[in-house]
C-alpha cells in the first residue's frame, strides 16, 4: 500500500513536467527547429523556485491560495486514478465524482486568485475559464457515465479496469472511440491547449488560462506551472488508460508502458498544436457543445 | 415532548415581550434573543432525545375543532429538517442584535422580532404536526409571518411588491394544500396523517399534482419560484437566511412526508420531480449568474439548490417505483442532507452578505469590490460558504451532491429500459455545479477581491463579534458535515426508514456509499492545503505589496476598469439566452471617435416578468372590461339580471 | 259573476300593453289606477260578497286605485314632467316584448296544475303577464316615476294571484301585501322627492355614477 | 320572551324619537344592543322550541339570532363613537331606524310563518333605506334608490314565491292550507311539485336578491359603499344571514318534499357564479368598501356552495355563517374608520393605513387575512370544512374550481388591501383618531374569529350540527 503510494507519487511528480517538454519538442520539430531540451520545464521550475515574489498591492491572501490549491488538488486527485495498469492507491465507490470536483475546487481558487488582482485582463480570463469549464464538465460526466456503464463499479479504478480491453472489441467499442475523442478535447480545454487556448502567447486578449496567472511570480508561478503539469498528467492518465488498456502484470513494465503512453499523448498534443490554429473565441463554446453532444451519443449507444 | 413544546412556545413568543417595551429600549431585543436561544436549545434537546432513543416522541390530545386533534410527532425525518432550523434561528437571532438593532429601527424592529420568533415556532410546528388541520394552521402562520418579515421595510415600494407577490404565491399554494388535505381526508378517512406506506396509490395523481403545486410553491421549484427572488432580496438578511435556509424547506418536507403515505409510487411522480429539479437547478443558477443584486442572486441560488434537492428526491421516488432500494436510499439521503446543508451554507451566505450590505449600504455587486481587505473575517466566512454551496470538497455541499450523484449512477448497474434515463441527472448536476461555481467565484471575486468600485465600499468596516461568531458557527457546522459526514448517517438512516416505512437504511455509509473515504480525502486535502499554504505564506510573508497590478502596459488603470459582475457573467448569460432573455441597453459604439456611451444589462425573472406578468395584466384588463359591462350603473340592467335569473331557473326547474 | 272574470283579466292585460306602449306619464298613471280599481273587483267576482273579499276589495281600491296614483300624480306635477323621453328600449320593441312575454306567460301557465275550481279562469297567466309587464317597464324606462309604476304593476300581478288564495289564507298576509306596497311606494316616493331635490330631475340616467 | 325580544327595540325606537339629547340617543343603541344580546342569549340557551305558531326558535334561527345580536351589539357600541364624529348629520333618523331594523331582523329570524318572515324581511329593507341614505349626498341617494328598487322587486318575487307555495298546498289537496312552516314541513310530500318548484325559484331569487347572490347582487357594492361602516357591517353580516336563513327555509321545504337535490343544485350553481363574479369584480378594485361588498358576494357564494353540497359542507356553511358575520363586522368597521380618517375610501388617497392608524389599519389587514380564509382564523376552518365536504363527496372539479376562484379573490383583494394598508404614514387632514369606542368592536370581532379558528366550544359545535341537521334529508 505504502509502496504503491510512493511509486504513484514518484511517477507523477517526476514525470509530469516532462510532458510539456515533449510537447514543446514536438512543436519545435514540426517547425523545423531543434527546440528547447526535453528537460526545459524542469529548469524553468528550478529557476522560478529561486526567485522572489512580487505582489500587487491590490492582492490579498486569496491571491496565494490559487497556486496552493492548484498544486495540491492534482496531487490528491492522482491518488484516485490508476496509472496505466497500476491501480489507484485510493479507490472507493463514487470517487469519480470526487475526482471531478477536486478539479473544480482548483478552478475556483485559480479564478478567485485571478480576480484578486483587480486586473481587467485577468477578470476576462477568469470569465472565460468558468464559462468553458461549464461546458466541459458535463462532457466529462458523460464520458464517465459511459465508462461506468461498461464496468460494474463506480470507482475510477474499476472504471478503468482490465475489462476495457474486451469492451473495445465488443459493441461498446464505438462508444469508447467516441468518448476517447471527447476526453481528448476535454483534456485540451482543461489544460489550455490549442485549439482552445494558446499557452505560449502572453498578453493577448484572447487567452484564457495564461492570462489568469499573469501577476504570479517566483515560487507561486512555479507552483502553478507545476500544478498545471500535474493536472495534465492526471487527466492524461485517464486518456492513456482508456486508449491502452493492456497490462503485463509486472509493475515495472506496466509503469513503463504507461509512461510511453503519456509520451505518445504528449506527442499527439504537440502535433495537434502544430497543425491547427487557435479557434476564434466564439467558436469555442460551439466546439464544446458539439463535444457534449458526441458524448451524449456515446452514452445513448451504450444505454440502448 | 415537553422539551419540544417548550421550544415551540418559547421561540414563537420570543418577540412578544418586546411589544411591551419601549420603542428604543434594548431590553426587548435582548429578551427576544435569549428566549429564542432557549427555545432552540429546548428543541435541540428534544431532537437529541429522539435520536438517542432511536424512536419518536409524540403527543396526541383532543382538540375541539372539526376533524382536529393536537397530534404532534417528532421522528428522525422531521428531525433532519429541525436541526438546521435550530442553528439558523439561534445564530440569526444573535446576529440580528447588531444587524437590525432596535435603536436604529424603532419603527419595525419589534415587528421583525415578533414575526421572526413566530415563524420559527410555526416551522417547528409544521415539521411535527401530524394532523392536517394543525399542519395547515402552522403552515399558514409560517407563511404569514414570512410575509411580515419580507415587508419589514414596508415603506419601500420594492418590499411591498415582493411581499404582495409572496403573499399571493403562498396563499395560492396553501389553497392547493387545502384541496390536498381535503382529498387526503377523503381517502384515508381522517385528517390524521396516515402512516408510511398505508394509502393505496389509486387516484392519487391529482393529489400529487396538488401537493406538487402547493409544496413546490413554497419550496420555490421552478416555475413556481416567482416569489422567491424578490422576497429574499427585500427581507432583512437574517430573516432572508431563515426564509431561504429553512422556510422553503418546509415545502420539501411536505412533499417528502406526503409521498411517504403511499404504498406504491407511480413512476411519473419521480420523473416529474427530476424534470422540475433539473429545470430549477439549471435555470435557477443561470438566472443567478445574470443578477447583480447580491441578495437576488443568493435567492436564485435557493431555486437552484431546491432543484438539486428535487433531483435527489426524484431519484428516491424512482427508487420506490422501480423497487431499487439503493437508488431510493441514496436519493433520499442526498436530498435530505442537501436540505440540511443548504440551510447552513445559504444562511451563512445571507448573513455574510448582510454584513457587507450593513457595512457598505448597497446590494449592488458592481458597486462593491475589495471588501476582503476591510472585512477579512466576513470575507473568509463568505468564501467558506461559497465553496460549500458550489458543492466542492471538503465542505458539506459536496457530500450531499455526491450522494445524489451516486444515486444517479445506480441505474447504470441495473439497466431497466426506462430507469436508464435517470442517469442524465448526473450530467445535469455537473452542469449545475459548474455554473454554481462560476456564479460564486464571480460573487466572491467581484465583491471581496480587487479594488473597491465605490466610495462606500472603501469605507466599509468589519462586522462586530456578535455578528461574526454566529456566522463562524454556521461555517463550523458546514465543515463538520463535510469532514465528518459519518456522524449524520444514523439520522439519515432513521429518516429513510421513516419515509419508506422499511428497514433499509443500513447500507448507507457502508461500501456502496463510503462516506468514510470521502471524509478521509477531505482531511487529507485540508492537511495538504494547510501545509502548502503555511509554507508559502511563510516564505512570502516579508514581501512588500508595494506595486500596482500589471496592467499589460496600460499605466492608468482605475478600479472602474475592473471586470464587473455583469461583464464576468456576460459570456454565460449569452450562452443561456434561450432561457434568460436578458435585456441589454445601449453599449453600441459608433463612429471613429466614439463619444460617451452607456451600457446596462438586466435579467428579469423569466417566469414572473416574461410570462405571468403579461398574463395577469391581460386578465386584469379583461376583468375590468367585463365588470364595466356588467356593473354599468344603469339599474335597468340589474333588473334585467334578476329577470333573466328567474327565467333561467324557472326553465331549469319546471321544464 | 264568474263569467265576468275573464273579460276583466283581459282588460288588465290590455292595460299592460297600453302602459308599455305609451309615453305619456299622466295617462300611464291613470291607466294603472284603473287597473288597480279593476283588480279591486276581482275578489268580489271570484269569492262573492264575503266580508274578507269586501275588505280586500276596499283596500285594493283605496290604495291601488286612489292613493298611490294620486301620490304619483302629485309627484310628477311637482317636477313638471309629462312624457317618458328616450326610454332605454323603444316603445314599439317594448310592446313586442310585452306581447311575447304575455304569450310566454300563457304557455308557461299551462305547465302548472291548477286547483279544480280555477280551471276556467286565466288568473295565473294574467298574473304572470302583468308581473312581467311590470318588469319590462322597470327595465326599459329611465324615469323613476315610470319605474315605480312598473313596480306597481308587478304588485298588481301578484295581487291577481293572491286573489286565488284569498279564501284560503288569513287576512293578515293580504293586509300585509297592501301595507307593504303602500310603504314601499311611499318610501320610494320620498326617495324620488329627494332625488328631484338633489338632481332637479327624476331621470334615473343621472343615477349612474355608481359603477365600475 | 321572544316577543319581548322583538318588541322592545321598537319601544326604544319610540323613546329615541322622543329623547331630545343627542348623546343619550346615541347611547340608547349600545344599551339596547346589550340588552338584546342578553335576552337573545337567554332565548337561545332556553329550550322553548316554538312559543307560538307564528314565532319560535329552531336550531337554525338560534344560530342566526345569536350571531346577529352579537354583531348588532358590537356595531351599536361603535355607533356611539361614529355618531360623535358625525354630529353635523344628526342622529334623529338613524337611531330609530337602527332599532327598527334590529326588531325586524329579530322578527325575521324568529318567524315560523312564511308570510311573517316575508313581512319582516320587507321591513328590514324599508328600515335600512334611511341608513344607507345617511350621508345625504348624490351618491348615497343613488345607492339608496338602487337598493330600494332592487330589493323591493326581489321581495315582491319572494312574495309570489310564497303565494305559489300556498297554492301548491291548495292544489296538493290533503292538507291544511297554511304558510305556517311546521305545517308545511310536516305535509311537504303532498305539495304540488310544479308549484313548489316555481315557488322555490321565486323565493330563491327574491331572498337571493336580499342576500346578494350573483347575479342578483348589483345593489350591494353601491349600498355598502355609500352607507356608513356600521350599516355596511349590519347589512353584510346580519341582513345577509337573515336572508340566507329565509332561503334555507325554502331549502328545508324542498328537502322535506324530497326535492332537496334540485334545490341544492341551484344553490351550488349560484354559489359558484357568485364566487366567479366576485373574483372578477375584485381585481384592481380601487374602492375599499366596494371591495368588501364583493367579498360579501363571494362569501354568500361560499355559503350557498356549502349548503348546495350538503353533508359535512352544510356544517361548514353554518360555521361559515358565524365567521363571515363577525369578520364582516370587523372589516366594515375598520374600513369605516379608515374612510373617516382619510376622508376617502379610494386607493388614490388611502395608503399607509397600517402606519397611520395602527389599530384600525392593523385590524383591517388582519380582517383581510381572516376573510380570505387564512389559518388560524375561523374562516379557514369553515372554508376548509366545506372543501372537505366537497372532496368527501367526490366532487373534485367543483372543489378545484372553488379553490381557483378563491385564489383569484385573494389576488384581487390582496392588491387593494395591501396598497391601502402598507406604505409610508400619511399626514391626515381630518381630525380622526382611533378612539376606544371606534376600535373596540372590530378588535373584539377579530379576536372572536381568531378564537373560533383555534377552538370551537362543544356547545357551539352541537348547535352547528343541529342546524345542519335541519337541512339534511329527513326520513
Amino acid at each position: 500500500m505504502i509502496i504503491r503510494l510512493i511509486l504513484h507519487l514518484a511517477l507523477l511528480l517526476l514525470f509530469a513536467p516532462m510532458l510539456n517538454g515533449i510537447i514543446i519538442k514536438t512543436k519545435a520539430l514540426f517547425g523545423g527547429r531543434i527546440g528547447a531540451p526535453l528537460l526545459q520545464s524542469y529548469y524553468d521550475l528550478a529557476r522560478l523556485w529561486r526567485k522572489g515574489f512580487v505582489f500587487s498591492r491590490t492582492t490579498t491572501w486569496v491571491f496565494l491560495a490559487g497556486p496552493v490549491v492548484g498544486l495540491t488538488v492534482p496531487l490528491l486527485a492522482s491518488l484516485l486514478i490508476p496509472f496505466g495498469a497500476l491501480p489507484a492507491p485510493i479507490s472507493f465507490e463514487g470517487d469519480l465524482i470526487l475526482f471531478v470536483y477536486l478539479f473544480a475546487l482548483s478552478r475556483f481558487f485559480t479564478v478567485a486568485s485571478a480576480l484578486d488582482t483587480g486586473s481587467s485582463f485577468e477578470g476576462m480570463g477568469a470569465a472565460r475559464e468558468v464559462t468553458f469549464s461549464c461546458l466541459a464538465e458535463p462532457t466529462l460526466l458523460f464520458v464517465l457515465l459511459v465508462l461506468a456503464r461498461l464496468s460494474d463499479g463506480l470507482s475510477l479504478d474499476t472504471l478503468l479496469g482490465s475489462h476495457l480491453l474486451t469492451a473495445w472489441h465488443s459493441d461498446a467499442g464505438a462508444s469508447l472511440g467516441l468518448i476517447l475523442v471527447c476526453l481528448f478535447l476535454v483534456l485540451l480545454v482543461e489544460n489550455s491547449r490549442i485549439p482552445f487556448d494558446d499557452p505560449n502567447t502572453h498578453l493577448e486578449l484572447t487567452m484564457i488560462h495564461e492570462v489568469m496567472v499573469l501577476d504570479h511570480s517566483g515560487p507561486a508561478l512555479g507552483m502553478i506551472l507545476y500544478g498545471a503539469a500535474l493536472k495534465m498528467m492526471v487527466m492524461g492518465a485517464l486518456l492513456v488508460r482508456l486508449a491502452f488498456p493492456w497490462q503485463t502484470g509486472w509493475w515495472l513494465s506496466d509503469a513503463l508502458m504507461f509512461l510511453a503512453g503519456l509520451a505518445g499523448l504528449a506527442v499527439l498534443i504537440g502535433v495537434v498544436e502544430s497543425i491547427m490554429a487557435r479557434l476564434r473565441l466564439p467558436r469555442v463554446p460551439q466546439v464544446l457543445v458539439g463535444t457534449m453532444l458526441l458524448s451524449i451519443f456515446a452514452l445513448v449507444l451504450v444505454l440502448r | 415532548m415537553i422539551w419540544l413544546l417548550s421550544g415551540i412556545v418559547l421561540t414563537s413568543f420570543a418577540g412578544v415581550p418586546g411589544l411591551f417595551c419601549n420603542r428604543e429600549s434594548l431590553r426587548g431585543e435582548r429578551l427576544a434573543c435569549i428566549l429564542t436561544l432557549t427555545g432552540a436549545v429546548c428543541g435541540l434537546i428534544a431532537v437529541a432525545l429522539v435520536l438517542n432513543s432511536g424512536g419518536e416522541t409524540y403527543l396526541d390530545l383532543p382538540w375541539s375543532i372539526p376533524g382536529g386533534t393536537l397530534a404532534l410527532r417528532l421522528d428522525p425525518l422531521a428531525a433532519v429538517f429541525m436541526l438546521p432550523l435550530f442553528l439558523v434561528v439561534a445564530t440569526g437571532s444573535v446576529y440580528g442584535l447588531r444587524y437590525w438593532p432596535q435603536r436604529e429601527n424603532p419603527g419595525n424592529g419589534r415587528k421583525l422580532r415578533l414575526f421572526y420568533g413566530l415563524i420559527s415556532g410555526a416551522i417547528m410546528l409544521v415539521l411535527t404536526a401530524r394532523n392536517g388541520m394543525l399542519f395547515l394552521m402552522a403552515w399558514e402562520v409560517m407563511a404569514l409571518s414570512g410575509f411580515f418579515l419580507i415587508t419589514t421595510e414596508e415603506n419601500k415600494e420594492e418590499a411591498r411588491r415582493a411581499g404582495y407577490i409572496y403573499l399571493i404565491a403562498t396563499h395560492t399554494g396553501t389553497l392547493a394544500l387545502f384541496a390536498l388535505f381535503a382529498m387526503l381526508d377523503h381517502t384515508s378517512g381522517s385528517l390524521i396523517f396516515p402512516g408510511a406506506g398505508t394509502l393505496p396509490a389509486a387516484g392519487s395523481g391529482l393529489m400529487f399534482l396538488l401537493g406538487l403545486f402547493g409544496f413546490g410553491m413554497k419550496a420555490g421549484l421552478m416555475p413556481l419560484h416567482i416569489w422567491l427572488p424578490g422576497a429574499h432580496a427585500a427581507a432583512p438578511s437574517h430573516a432572508s437566511a431563515l426564509l431561504s435556509g429553512v422556510m422553503i424547506k418546509t415545502g420539501i418536507y411536505g412533499l417528502v412526508r406526503f409521498t411517504s403515505f403511499f404504498a406504491e409510487i407511480p413512476a411519473w411522480w419521480g420523473w416529474t420531480l427530476l424534470l422540475l429539479g433539473a429545470i430549477s437547478g439549471i435555470l435557477g443558477v443561470a438566472l443567478a449568474i445574470a443578477q447583480h443584486d447580491i441578495k437576488r442572486l443568493l435567492a436564485y441560488h435557493s431555486v437552484e439548490n431546491i432543484g438539486i434537492i428535487a433531483l435527489g428526491f426524484g431519484l428516491a421516488l424512482l427508487g420506490r417505483s422501480y423497487e431499487q432500494p439503493a437508488l431510493m436510499i441514496l436519493g433520499l439521503s442526498g436530498c435530505l442532507l442537501h436540505v440540511v446543508n443548504h440551510g447552513l451554507f445559504k444562511s451563512l451566505l445571507f448573513l455574510s452578505a448582510g454584513s457587507v450590505i450593513h457595512a457598505v449600504g448597497t446590494r449592488e455587486i458592481d458597486q462593491l469590490g475589495g471588501v476582503l481587505k476591510r472585512q477579512p473575517w466576513t470575507g473568509a466566512l463568505f468564501l467558506g460558504a461559497a465553496v460549500a454551496i458550489s458543492g466542492l470538497p471538503p465542505f458539506n455541499g459536496f457530500i450531499s451532491e455526491w450522494l445524489i450523484y451516486l444515486g444517479a449512477l445506480q441505474p447504470l448497474k441495473h439497466p431497466t429500459s426506462a430507469l436508464g434515463l435517470a442517469v442524465l441527472t448526473a450530467p445535469a448536476l455537473a452542469l449545475i455545479g459548474a455554473l454554481a461555481l462560476a456564479c460564486f467565484v464571480k460573487v466572491f471575486g467581484i465583491v471581496f477581491l480587487g479594488e473597491a468600485r465605490s466610495k462606500a465600499a472603501v469605507q466599509a468596516h468589519e462586522a462586530p463579534l456578535s455578528m461574526l461568531v454566529p456566522m463562524a458557527l454556521l461555517l463550523v457546522a458546514c465543515a463538520w458535515i463535510g469532514l465528518l459526514p459519518t456522524t449524520l448517517v444514523p439520522l439519515l438512516r432513521g429518516a429513510v426508514e421513516n419515509w419508506a416505512g422499511i428497514d433499509g437504511g443500513t447500507m448507507l455509509g457502508g461500501s456502496f456509499a463510503p462516506l468514510g473515504w470521502v471524509s478521509l480525502i477531505g482531511w487529507l486535502l485540508l492537511a495538504l492545503l494547510a501545509a502548502v499554504g503555511l509554507w508559502l505564506s511563510r516564505i512570502s510573508r516579508k514581501v512588500p505589496r508595494a506595486i500596482g497590478t500589471w496592467g499589460c502596459g496600460f499605466q492608468f488603470s482605475a478600479p472602474r476598469m475592473q471586470y464587473t459582475a455583469s461583464s464576468f457573467a456576460d459570456f454565460l448569460v449569452r450562452l443561456f439566452h434561450f432561457g434568460l432573455w436578458s435585456e441589454r441597453h445601449g453599449g453600441k459604439v459608433t463612429g471613429l471617435l466614439p463619444g460617451v456611451t452607456r451600457f446596462s444589462s438586466h435579467t428579469p425573472d423569466t417566469v414572473l416578468d416574461r410570462v405571468l406578468f403579461p398574463i395577469f395584466l391581460g386578465a386584469a384588463w379583461l376583468c375590468r372590461l367585463l365588470r364595466a359591462c356588467i356593473h354599468n350603473g344603469v339599474i335597468a340592467f340589474y333588473l334585467l339580471y334578476i329577470a333573466l335569473t328567474v327565467i333561467v331557473l324557472l326553465a331549469l326547474f319546471i321544464l | 259573476m264568474m263569467e265576468l272574470i275573464n273579460p276583466l283579466l283581459l282588460a288588465v292585460i290590455l292595460i299592460n300593453f297600453y302602459t308599455l306602449g305609451s309615453a305619456r306619464l299622466v295617462a300611464c298613471i291613470r291607466v294603472v289606477a284603473i287597473q288597480g280599481a279593476l283588480l279591486a273587483l276581482l275578489p268580489l267576482l271570484s269569492h262573492g260578497m264575503t266580508f274578507h273579499a269586501m275588505l280586500l276589495a276596499a283596500e285594493a281600491f283605496c290604495f291601488k286605485g286612489v292613493v298611490i296614483p294620486w301620490l304619483l300624480l302629485r309627484a310628477i306635477r311637482r317636477v313638471r314632467i309629462r312624457r317618458e323621453m328616450e326610454p332605454i328600449v323603444g316603445f314599439v320593441p317594448t310592446l313586442i316584448l310585452g306581447v311575447l312575454t304575455t304569450v310566454g306567460a300563457f304557455l308557461f301557465a299551462d305547465l302548472l296544475p291548477l286547483a279544480p275550481e280555477h280551471h276556467d279562469g286565466m288568473f295565473v297567466p294574467t298574473a304572470l303577464a302583468t308581473m312581467f309587464s311590470g318588469f319590462l317597464l322597470l327595465i326599459t324606462r329611465r324615469k323613476a316615476i315610470t319605474q315605480i309604476l312598473g313596480y306597481l304593476m308587478l304588485e298588481n300581478g301578484i295581487f291577481i294571484f293572491a286573489v286565488l288564495l284569498s279564501a284560503a289564507m288569513p287576512v293578515m298576509v293580504e293586509a300585509g301585501i297592501l301595507l307593504d306596497l303602500l310603504v314601499g311606494v311611499f318610501v320610494m316616493g320620498i326617495v324620488v322627492n329627494q332625488i328631484s331635490r338633489e338632481f332637479s330631475t327624476i331621470n334615473t340616467e343621472r343615477l349612474t355614477a355608481l359603477k365600475e | 320572551m321572544l316577543l319581548l325580544l322583538i318588541l322592545f327595540p321598537l319601544a326604544v325606537a319610540l323613546l329615541a324619537l322622543l329623547l331630545p339629547w343627542y348623546q343619550a340617543r346615541s347611547w340608547l343603541l349600545p344599551v339596547s344592543g346589550g340588552l338584546h344580546l342578553c335576552l337573545a342569549g337567554i332565548c337561545v340557551a332556553g329550550s322553548d322550541y316554538a312559543s307560538s305558531p307564528w314565532i319560535g326558535l329552531d336550531a337554525l334561527s338560534r344560530l342566526v339570532l345569536i350571531v346577529t345580536s352579537l354583531l348588532y351589539a358590537g356595531c351599536a357600541v361603535y355607533a356611539v363613537g361614529y355618531l360623535n364624529l358625525r354630529r353635523d348629520r344628526g342622529n334623529e333618523t338613524i337611531v330609530p331606524c337602527l332599532l327598527v331594523f334590529l326588531s325586524a331582523m329579530t322578527l325575521a329570524i324568529a318567524a315560523r310563518h312564511l308570510g311573517l318572515l316575508w313581512m319582516a324581511v320587507e321591513t328590514t329593507t324599508l328600515a335600512s333605506a334611511p341608513l344607507i341614505y345617511y350621508n345625504r349626498n348624490r351618491l348615497s341617494i343613488e345607492a339608496t334608490w338602487k337598493y330600494l328598487l332592487l330589493c323591493s322587486v326581489g321581495i315582491a318575487l319572494a312574495l309570489l314565491g310564497i303565494l305559489f307555495i300556498a297554492y301548491a298546498a291548495l292544489v296538493g289537496g290533503d292538507m291544511p292550507i297554511s304558510l305556517q312552516l311546521d305545517t308545511l314541513l310536516a305535509n311537504a310530500s303532498q305539495l304540488s311539485r310544479p308549484w313548489l318548484h316555481a315557488g322555490f325559484v321565486f323565493l330563491l331569487v327574491g331572498f337571493g336578491t336580499k342576500m346578494g347572490l350573483a347575479p342578483l347582487h348589483s345593489w350591494k357594492p353601491d349600498a355598502y359603499g355609500e352607507a356608513p361602516g356600521m350599516v355596511g357591517a349590519l347589512l353584510a353580516g346580519g341582513l345577509t344571514s337573515v336572508a340566507f336563513l329565509a332561503i334555507l327555509r325554502a331549502v328545508q321545504l324542498m328537502t322535506a318534499a324530497g326535492d332537496g337535490a334540485m334545490a341544492r343544485q341551484a344553490l351550488l350553481g349560484m354559489g359558484l357564479l357568485s364566487l366567479l363574479l366576485a373574483a372578477i369584480f375584485m381585481v384592481r378594485q380601487p374602492d375599499i368598501k366596494r371591495l368588501l361588498a364583493y367579498s360579501s358576494v363571494e362569501h354568500m357564494g361560499i355559503l350557498a356552495i356549502g349548503v348546495g353540497i350538503g353533508g359535512l359542507a352544510t356544517f361548514g356553511a353554518m360555521l361559515h355563517l358565524v365567521n363571515n358575520a363577525l369578520t364582516k363586522g370587523c372589516l366594515f368597521l375598520s374600513a369605516g374608520n379608515i374612510q373617516r380618517a382619510y376622508d376617502s375610501k379610494r386607493l388614490s388617497k388611502v395608503h399607509g393605513a397600517l402606519a397611520t392608524l395602527p389599530i384600525s389599519g392593523g385590524v383591517f389587514l388582519a380582517g383581510f387575512l381572516a376573510i380570505t380564509g387564512s389559518p388560524p382564523f375561523g374562516l379557514f376552518m369553515s372554508e376548509f370544512t366545506i372543501l372537505r365536504g366537497i372532496f368527501g363527496n367526490g366532487q373534485f372539479w367543483i372543489g378545484l374550481l372553488m379553490i381557483l376562484l378563491l385564489a383569484m379573490v385573494f389576488i384581487g383583494m390582496g392588491a387593494t388591501v395591501l396598497t391601502a394598508t402598507q406604505g409610508e404614514p400619511v399626514k391626515l387632514e381630518s381630525a380622526y383618531k382611533d378612539s376606544f369606542l371606534l376600535v373596540i368592536s372590530p378588535l373584539l370581532f377579530l379576536l372572536m374569529v381568531l378564537l373560533l379558528g383555534v377552538y370551537l366550544p362543544e356547545p357551539l359545535q352541537r348547535a352547528l350540527r343541529e342546524a345542519a341537521a335541519l337541512l339534511e334529508v329527513q326520513p
